[in-house]
């Protein structure tokens, strides 16, 4: 299943009770429907010729190039145009952020199955898309994350355990954005698109030559915000690059659910460039997006960067994929695993050794042991803590609610029952 | 025969499944509906069984899937649009409240708009932001919209199959965690009005009254309050819009006093409407003030907290006996 | 000398260039804030002076105009922005309740959300449809949201200052039909707090409530009630969230009587909240129920129907009767 | 002013004070910036090729070609991909209908200005966008307008009296829609592109060949809700026409606001068609609606036209253009007059004669008649009518408050005043 299979065409004819297509297509690239339908169009004059704005869904498919400087097989490949250039430890570097961070999502999986979380939202398979854009960035760079930009946290220096307040249910947002330059999770779809332009707006208001950098889903990318990003993004000329890691799936819903073509063609239509990486390919996403990031910083304006990789779990712990996708899918994908491909390449060209390897199992236990233990002594919130941070210049509505709380709490005192029925 | 023990998730199943029988213009739609069955199964096999042309996946949008809807309701459809979370109907919140409620209207009558818009709602799962919430108010506001939410298996299944029927807009909104509490529902029953309020336990000193999920802390509440020898009516309000105003006044003139229990926040909730208008109703009859029991005026909490903030048992005993002591 | 004759809309313009003067942070935006200076002519001149990096035309996307909004917020600016009329706010809801007015708790008080949302709100110019709503009720439900409205050039003038300085985000509904109404305005004074209702006129046998553009109708209710030798207080309250109510409580609890006027809706509108809570807080001084004038549950309809459905000084006094009628 | 100017592009520096362009570009063309910003983007690598994707915007700027039939001086050409012929009749009947249009539209400028409309949206300028695109309809497509589709209405034989009521107020929408399957005016921007979207994909359902047509404006491209219209329609391969009269202004803005690239070419990202078509040449408009209309019907899903056309008057009656743009870009726009030019074309054609203009003046004479007198009887609604139609099955708190309302108003039967004050 890629995104290139075209959504079902179904000609319609007025006696057929059957609609147009919304079935879903298969996994295999259903063949280019040639001939013309039954009803008139091909008499018309103007038919006759494939309309010039044609779109390249009409146009011959011929396969959207995807950047990719490592092959899943771990060989290194030149791009005519994405080239990069990196030394041994800074290749030694990806592979251990990207290995952390798998570790650490593992150990959140079976965190939440522990019933320390109340759910996780795994990055597996996506370490590469995330690791490569999170370490093209500056430190004056901002970051607005989805949900499950993890790896992107860990680049930033977001100390891992803060990620697991909201899952777990102590906060919903349990770290300050601007100490690392990385925005909270945000939950509604596609919301943060709109605050990164803002924040970019802001930047280049400032005269600065950060940049800033949206994540978001192939999912979201119906969302009218992200597209109102694209227009606002493209008409301020704001220094920011929309990131989005088509991992395939919107929870049950495949790629063509949302698009018909491939998703980095939608910002042309804008009036910026997209770019298609490979998504699981870390050299490619570092290279593509310094480039874009360097466009930002330039005053080139917006580009958008689409990461084609999978999502290789469940959509979160609450999920059951078995319900809507088959294993060989999944198995194809394991085969351009992001973390493999670049273990072969520091193997066969020998930039990393077993000594190497062994510091980094180890290092990955200690991290394991580091969040279980920070999790775990994760304290309940206060319940007066509700009413905090409502305003930041209060309110007598909050007040007064606060103290009845605070007396209904009191009330208890000396009652053996404190707390609350369901 | 006709009668089962069902869950409300499979309730509201069956009612869907009912519905995109007998009516080939009955359409289910909205994110992961379709093989998934929804987030919480609601829409199980309903695909599988109809096909993806009346049970469809949508995009990831949700004006998108509402301002669809409402094509498809203009050109003879009735469609049942799934929103996923109660925090996520908001960016469909201008198409309902700018076109949906106002079409037949703006139409002078010569269009309908039979819509119905599910939204699972309310705390007490135990979930992350923006899954938790009861925005009802929200819609009651608003004219032209039918604001309902079930609370028992049997209403689960009636009420859709008259929300689907009705010519006019209706928010459906279902208790999410009670979706598996189980009651009897007998399909072939001749069921009461959409919008009447139902008692659901008698009692003579004093109301309360709630709707959905708070309909059974309501009546565990009067329960417990029956072993210290108070007498509690419990109404299950069952529309939000309109609310059944008579109901409850004819029980406050016999109690005297009222207590609306809500999730929502009590803050321009709907237990300040109930309350305005029950007073104004009954201002001779009541021997205290309405009282409302409800969420804070602050975000949901974290889930680490949100059974602080949920109206409980206790809190809704607190009320009674604050009541009583007027 | 600081003391000048504006009207409102003129006041609010003074107040933004005042702030923009202060404050390079300040920025102003929305659709034709520009060269035209808004639809109603509130940001007439602002561009010219401050440039079209401060006072920004944008892009005709309500939820994209909040969303950069927040964005804009987040990196230290205090954006201003209008929304051109009450009815065209709703593309932008969803950024408004789960993005703007939750970002300071979710991120545990360490980022600040000085958005201000300029709406004109409200019925009586004869528009068309969406241009004459008032949905100050859908705001003032969502914690996390400020929500207030001027009364007076000084208000209009003061609230915005306040409204600006803020370090959370306020919905600022501005009267549109009261625009061309004058007043005196110090630019001078120390203003009171941007939350408190101020007593516009002292009475004694029933308090009047009203906000916005329902000031002028309760007061001129006033003054004929005088004529009759009824003695009415009208209080302004200024803010729907939060509300003052100790400012209606004590005066309720001197004249036992309250009738709370708004354009919006009755149902579930500000006026329920203002029953129900000060009813709970003045039940033994209340000689009538709290009753409410507003408008119905019903669209808001066509121009040559608005003052039949607009609350007016006979249905305020015709309310006022029936309160003084218990 | 066209689309095609640049939205201002700065390169910024970390030490200027100047933000990133929100700078209305001037009316001449920009210059490209060809230097690379003093900034790092020049220097990397991958910066040093263009992307291939890179924008429109950013490629030489070839003028988008703009599908005409009829130049501004009345000429008719032959466009390679699309042709129309079209009988005597149908050319005058074309020439009717903008005439008529016109005519109705200044008729009711003047009423408003008579105090007997509280507001006019005129088309001036507009004719043959919408007579055009109005006559490749068939009865049984369906359209879905804006709030300034008189022309549109006039081709579905809407009566153009009914058009006036939501504008004088005593309704908000005077039609059935289904009587002319021309849907209510919509005031909210760019909701209707989803309903016509809904709409379609219903058609499609229903296995008729039906068409929908969704008409919006320049500024309302940039609304969410026109983005996901075009992901709906292209995943279901809806039968929808976007018909976007890009009038080059929406109120205040122009459309370099919305956008930095031509219109058109918004669709591609979205998987179909986008075509660009002279939007004052009524025979350009007419074939290139037909061949949308065409793709739609035989399932080949949506197609965006941009009718690149001129607001010559103001936005409506409330408005000022005075404020914001200049005498001498409507004066360009005058010498393209759609009208002007046919009737160019037919006199020297032959294919009209005086008689023709004579017999259409007095047509116009006794449309204008009809339309002021159609308006000064329309009576206002009676105040009971709020409380209809609220619901279709009706409401016990609408019945509630019609009856208080009722007792209200019969509260002033013998009362000499029975308004209300202000
Ligand atoms: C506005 C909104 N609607 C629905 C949801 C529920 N939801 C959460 S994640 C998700 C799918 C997102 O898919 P995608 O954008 O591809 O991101 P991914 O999860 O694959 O990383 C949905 C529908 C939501 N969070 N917000
Ligand atoms: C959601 C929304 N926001 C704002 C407005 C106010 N408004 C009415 S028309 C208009 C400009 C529309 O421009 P365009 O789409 O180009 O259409 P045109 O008027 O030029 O035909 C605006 C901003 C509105 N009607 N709806
Ligand atoms: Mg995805
Ligand atoms: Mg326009």
């Amino acid at each position: 299943m890629t995104v290139e299979s075209t959504a079902a065409r179904k000609p319609r004819s007025s006696n057929s009770s059957s609609g147009a297509g919304t079935k879903r297509a298969t996994a295999k690239k259903a063949p280019e429907k040639k001939t013309p339908a039954k009803k008139a169009a091909a008499k018309s004059a103007a038919a006759k010729s494939a309309a010039r704005e044609a779109a390249p869904h009409d146009a011959p498919q011929h396969d959207p190039e995807l950047v990719q400087l490592l092959t899943p097989e771990g060989k290194r490949v030149e791009h005519p145009e994405f080239g990069i250039d990196l030394t041994p430890d800074e290749l030694r570097g990806l592979y251990r952020d990207m290995v952390l961070t798998r570790r650490f999502d593992a150990e959140a999986t079976s965190l939440q199955r522990q019933g320390e979380l109340g759910l996780w939202a795994s990055l597996l398979g996506q370490e590469a898309a995330q690791i490569g854009s999170g370490r093209a960035l500056r430190d004056d760079d901002y970051v607005f994350p989805t949900y499950r930009e993890h790896g992107v946290a860990w680049c930033r220096g977001v100390p891992p355990e803060n990620l697991l307040g909201m899952f777990r249910g102590v906060n919903n947002g349990g770290w300050d954005p601007n100490s690392n330059n990385f925005h909270l999770y945000t939950i509604v779809i596609g919301s943060q698109t709109l605050h990164a332009t803002g924040y970019a707006m802001g930047v280049a208001k400032d005269g600065a030559d950060s940049a800033v950098i949206a994540y978001f889903g192939d999912g979201a990318s119906s969302q009218g915000d992200v597209a109102e990003s694209f227009t606002f993004s493209a008409v301020y000329n704001a220094p920011v690059v929309f990131f989005c890691q088509n991992n395939q799936w919107a929870i049950s819903e495949p790629t063509e659910k949302q698009t018909r073509v491939p998703l980095y063609q939608r910002a042309r239509g804008y009036g910026f460039p997209g770019i298609r990486v490979d998504g699981n390919d870390v050299l490619a996403c570092l290279a593509v997006t310094k480039y874009a990031l360097e466009r930002a910083r330039s005053g080139e304006g917006p580009t958008l960067v689409e990461a084609f990789t999978y999502r290789m779990g469940a959509h979160t712990t609450s999920d059951d994929p078995t319900k809507y996708r088959r294993d060989e899918e999944r198995e194809a994908w394991e085969a351009k695993d992001p973390i493999q491909r670049l273990r072969t390449y520091l193997e066969s060209e020998k930039i990393a050794d077993a000594d190497f390897f062994a510091a980094l199992d180890e290092e990955q236990e200690a991290l394991g042991k580091r969040v279980r233990e920070a999790v775990r002594s994760m304290p309940d919130p206060d319940p007066m803590s509700m009413f905090e941070n409502v305003y930041a210049d209060g309110s007598a509505l909050v007040d007064e609610e606060r103290a009845q709380f605070a007396a209904y709490q009191a009330s208890f005192a000396d009652s053996p029952v404190a707390g609350e029925g369901k | 025969m006709a009668v089962q023990k069902l869950p409300i998730a499979k309730a509201i199943n069956e009612s869907l499944r009912k519905a995109l029988e007998t009516d080939p213009k009955v359409l289910v739609m909205g994110e992961d509906v379709g093989k998934l069955g929804g987030v919480f199964r609601v829409t199980d096999g309903l695909q599988k069984d109809f096909g993806e042309d009346r049970v469809i996946d949508t995009p990831l949008a949700e004006s998108g899937i509402v301002g669809t809807a409402i094509g498809l309701a203009l050109r003879g459809y009735r469609p049942v649009v799934e929103i996923q979370f109660d925090g996520f109907v908001f960016p469909a919140y201008d198409q309902i409240v700018t076109q949906l409620a106002k079409m037949h209207a703006r139409a002078l009558g010569k269009v309908k708009m039979p819509v119905v818009i599910r939204i699972p709602y309310g705390g007490g799962i135990g979930a992350v932001e923006h899954h938790s919430e009861s925005p009802e108010a929200l819609f009651a506001h608003v004219a032209g919209l039918k604001v309902v939410s079930p609370s028992s298996p049997s209403d689960a299944y009636w009420m859709m199959q008259q929300a689907i029927q009705s010519d006019d807009p209706v928010i459906f909104f279902e208790p999410k965690r009670r979706y598996w509490d189980k009651g009897e529902v007998d399909t072939d029953a001749i069921p009461g009005p959409l919008h009447a309020a139902r008692t659901v336990r008698e009692g003579s000193d004093l109301t309360l009254a709630a709707y959905g999920p708070m309909v059974k802390v309501c009546l565990e509440a009067a329960a417990a309050a029956q072993d210290e020898g108070k007498s509690l009516e419990v109404i299950d309000l069952r529309s939000m819009s309109p609310i059944d105003f008579d109901a409850v006044q004819a029980s406050v003139e016999r109690t005297g006093r009222l207590v609306v229990v809500h999730e929502a926040p009590v803050f321009y909730g709907s237990g300040a409407e109930i309350a305005a208008r029950i007073t104004e109703r009954c201002f001779y009859h009541l021997e205290a003030p309405v009282l409302r029991v409800g969420g804070y005026h602050a975000p949901y909490p974290p889930a680490r907290v949100e059974e602080e903030y949920l109206p409980g048992l206790d809190r809704v005993l607190d009320a009674v006996d604050r009541s009583l002591a007027y």
